[in-house]
């Protein structure tokens, strides 16, 4: 991505700036990112995130699961998923407290699609990690802690 | 152009499970050179995964997921020989679609 | 794929049998690290690089406009079931004892008709720059995937070679004091979290040089056997080495000599 | 205390013995070892800098520690440790014992001093002493390494007597002066670390509110 685009996209927002980008050429409608929630992934907090997606303010539940290791060996590459027992899951999503932006994945499970997804992830640190679920239309979350190690030689 | 995904996919017992690895370098757009000039971000923004001509899931990342990304999901149905197609998009509207037969 | 993901796994119950763990705490923490790795396990990046190293083996390329498939890498032109596994050896042609690496970049020169320095520009990946030479090495190891390690290094050349490299893992200079041999040279220890093998001994040199290439998880991209040893030396705060220097070449033939007999899991995932 | 020091020179030599026992293995690389050094030392860009090219050069502590594999017989290794305890500099107020929370996260940082042109640390990048790499610690890191014995509650086994400091401090500046050819570096001597650094690094060890003592 060049950077003027990077910049546009940085401060602009809605569909009227988008149209006129696509209209100046420096992006072409294929690639306008249409679906993508940009105010989920720009946002920095989980509260913020969690009303980007519109879930207001999620029930814990233990019929949701933080599923993967709680230690990583790196933070580069970090196995987590969620599942959950749930009726009617139509969406999944993974945050991670400490990133610099909370939300890292989100899943729309159409009918017949099971609450299960796994994924790998970044982390920058060891943080509590969010397991988001929507099921009959209500916001549900679990959490669990994933302790980032450092290596040997240290770089 | 890039380089093609890696698919697997098997029934068992009426359950489909597909592992899909990505060819992607997911670049934050947080991380600096070694001049110290910050790396545009380049990452998958969106996935699909179709069965046959129906979609099974469709999800949205952003740039913490990580590089080369690793997906698993389970749907109920599905035959062996059936097609799963697999299709994303990144942040710079290059896309790439493979497929592979469930197993 | 399966039997090499349960090969992992048992190697890896193996591994965290060796720690030993002290406290609750340390064996909880190897448990995870033991779930960690299992989880990379299942998906290899690794297995992407290996698909794009067979369509560049076979594509014709290079000045030359010509194919790699007439390579040989010690088993006669062509024939690459199992070669990973008998290198580095003596090649009459060139008369020197050559690693997988170096035998590649010579077919890469004299079949295709790149040259040398042009071809091995990019021996390793950065971000979003691609290395042809990962990609084919990462083919040409899973070629040995299931076949023991053979490096008798009988040869009187490829003996020398292993001696200078036994004579390279014990040297000790630089800031910290290091050899490899500080680290590599002893039974069941680790560094942070990480189990170090005693690579004086066919079981630790067989549990490390099995899985290389190896996909690295805090890199975000395959390493070659030059790329770890270089990379060793950087982390022992030396300069680096030449990429297929003589020096890199027999401390594999070192390192693969002592593995001799331990049979090949590669591509690897690691930290 | 200075029964605890001496116990543990006893238990040291205990452990050098059975090396006495066996005959000295053949020095690595045999006759090539010369050739081996050549064939090494060509190995580098003709266009490093010097003091880059200058890490490759050994002191005759690691020329021998190399030769006898790490496990010099006892005269020899006597001899290592008897030239390595004159090396020794203290910091110029003589005070040994620094802040322990500087030197906690000294022990954690592993980077620093990388050179070369794939992967260089930035300059001005802190050198840490990198102690979680083969030292347990505080109980609270899980990733230690086991190269080094267990330094969790060091001075609560070991007290905090000037004694123990003083050891602390020679230990981290020149390991060579307690143990030839261990596999710690020499931090002080090839000025990895400075003397306040290592005071620092004591303090995390000793001071009764390092976490190191802690739980």
């Amino acid at each position: 991505m060049n950077n003027q685009r990077r910049n546009v996209l940085k401060t602009g927002s809605g569909a009227a700036l988008l149209s006129v980008l696509a209209a100046a050429g420096i992006i072409t409608p294929g690639m306008a990112l249409a679906d993508w929630n940009k105010a989920a992934f720009d946002a920095k907090s989980m509260a913020d995130t969690l009303k980007a997606i519109g879930a207001g303010t999620p029930v814990d539940s233990k019929d949701v699961q933080v599923t993967g290791p709680d230690i990583a060996e790196n933070g580069a590459v970090v196995p987590v998923g969620v599942s959950s027992t749930l009726p009617n899951v139509t969406m999944v999503a993974i945050l991670i407290e400490k990133n610099p932006n909370a939300l890292a994945a989100s899943f729309t499970l159409p009918e017949g699609t099971e609450a299960s997804v796994q994924t790998r992830v970044k982390m920058g640190q060891t943080s509590n990690v969010y397991a988001l679920v929507k099921s009959d239309g209500k916001f549900f979350m679990a959490t669990k802690e994933i302790k980032v190690t450092l290596g040997g030689c240290g770089g | 152009m890039a380089n093609p995904m890696k698919i697997r996919a098997a029934n068992k017992e009426g359950v489909t499970e597909v592992k899909v690895l990505i060819s992607h370098e997911m670049e934050t757009g947080q991380r600096k050179d070694s001049a110290g000039a910050l790396v545009p971000g380049w990452f998958i923004t969106e996935l699909t995964a179709k069965h046959n001509d129906k979609v099974v899931l469709s999800s949205e990342f952003g740039p913490s997921v990580s590089k080369n990304p690793y997906l698993a999901f389970k749907f109920k149905g599905g035959a062996k020989g059936d097609k799963i197609v697999v299709s994303w998009k990144d942040n710079k509207g290059e896309t790439r679609t493979d497929e592979a037969a469930i197993g | 794929m399966i039997q090499r993901f349960i090969r992992t796994l048992v190697g890896m119950a193996v591994a965290t049998a060796v720690i030993g763990s002290v406290s609750a705490q340390d064996s909880k923490v190897a448990d995870e690290l033991a779930k960690y790795r299992e989880a990379l396990a299942d998906g290899n990046p690794a297995d992407l690089l290996e698909v794009k190293g067979e369509g560049l083996w076979a594509e014709k390329r290079g000045p030359k406009n010509a194919s790699l498939e007439q390579c040989d890498l010690g088993l006669g032109p062509g024939k690459l079931d199992g070669a990973y596994a008998q290198l580095p050896k003596y090649f009459k042609d060139t008369n020197k004892v050559m690693d997988v690496e170096s035998r590649l970049v010579h077919c890469m020169v004299s079949l295709q008709g790149f040259k040398q320095e042009e071809v091995t520009k990019q021996w390793f990946s950065r971000p979003g720059k691609e290395s042809d030479i990962e990609a084919l090495v990462t083919f040409i190891g899973a070629k040995s995937n299931g076949k023991p390690i053979n490096v008798p290094a009988t040869h009187p050349e490829e003996a020398k070679m292993a001696k200078m490299g036994e004579y390279i893992f014990y040297r000790r200079s630089g800031p910290q004091d290091f050899s490899c041999s500080i680290c590599h040279g002893q039974e069941g220890k680790r560094i942070r979290l990480q189990e170090l093998g005693n690579l004086t001994t066919k079981d630790g040199a067989g549990f490390a040089m099995k899985t290389w290439p190896s996909y690295r998880v805090s890199q975000g991209a395959v390493w070659t056997m030059q790329r770890r040893l270089i990379d060793c030396m950087r982390q022992a705060r030396w300069p680096e080495p030449n990429y297929l220097a003589d020096s890199i070449i027999a401390l594999e033939t070192y390192l693969q000599k002592t593995a001799t007999g331990t049979v090949m899991e590669t591509p690897g995932i690691k930290r | 205390m200075k029964l605890k020091i001496a116990l543990f020179g006893l238990l040291t030599a205990a452990i050098a013995i059975p090396a006495l026992a066996q005959k000295a293995p053949e020095a690595p690389g045999g006759k090539y070892a010369k050739e081996a050094e050549q064939m090494f030392r060509s190995s580098f860009r003709t266009d490093n800098p010097k003091y880059w090219m200058s890490r490759l050069d050994q002191d005759d502590t690691m020329k021998t520690c190399g030769t006898y594999r790490d496990n010099p017989p006892r005269k020899v290794g006597e001899q290592i440790e008897k030239a390595n305890r004159t090396t020794i500099r203290y910091p110029v107020d003589g005070k040994l014992i620094g802040d322990w929370k500087e030197g906690e996260k000294l022990a954690a940082v592993g980077t620093g001093g990388h050179i070369g042109f794939i992967q260089p640390d930035p300059a001005g990048r802190v050198r840490g002493g990198n102690c979680y790499a083969c030292h347990e610690l505080a109980k609270k890191e899980l990733a230690y390494g086991t190269i080094g014995p267990s330094l969790h509650n060091f001075s609560k086994l070991r007290g905090t007597s000037d004694d123990i400091i003083k050891y602390a401090y020679d230990k981290i500046y020149n390991s060579n002066a307690f143990s030839a050819c261990t596999n710690m570096p020499r931090f002080g001597l090839l000025n990895w670390l400075t003397p306040e650094q290592i005071t620092h690094i004591v303090a995390f060890l000793v001071d009764p509110e390092s976490p190191v003592n802690k739980d």
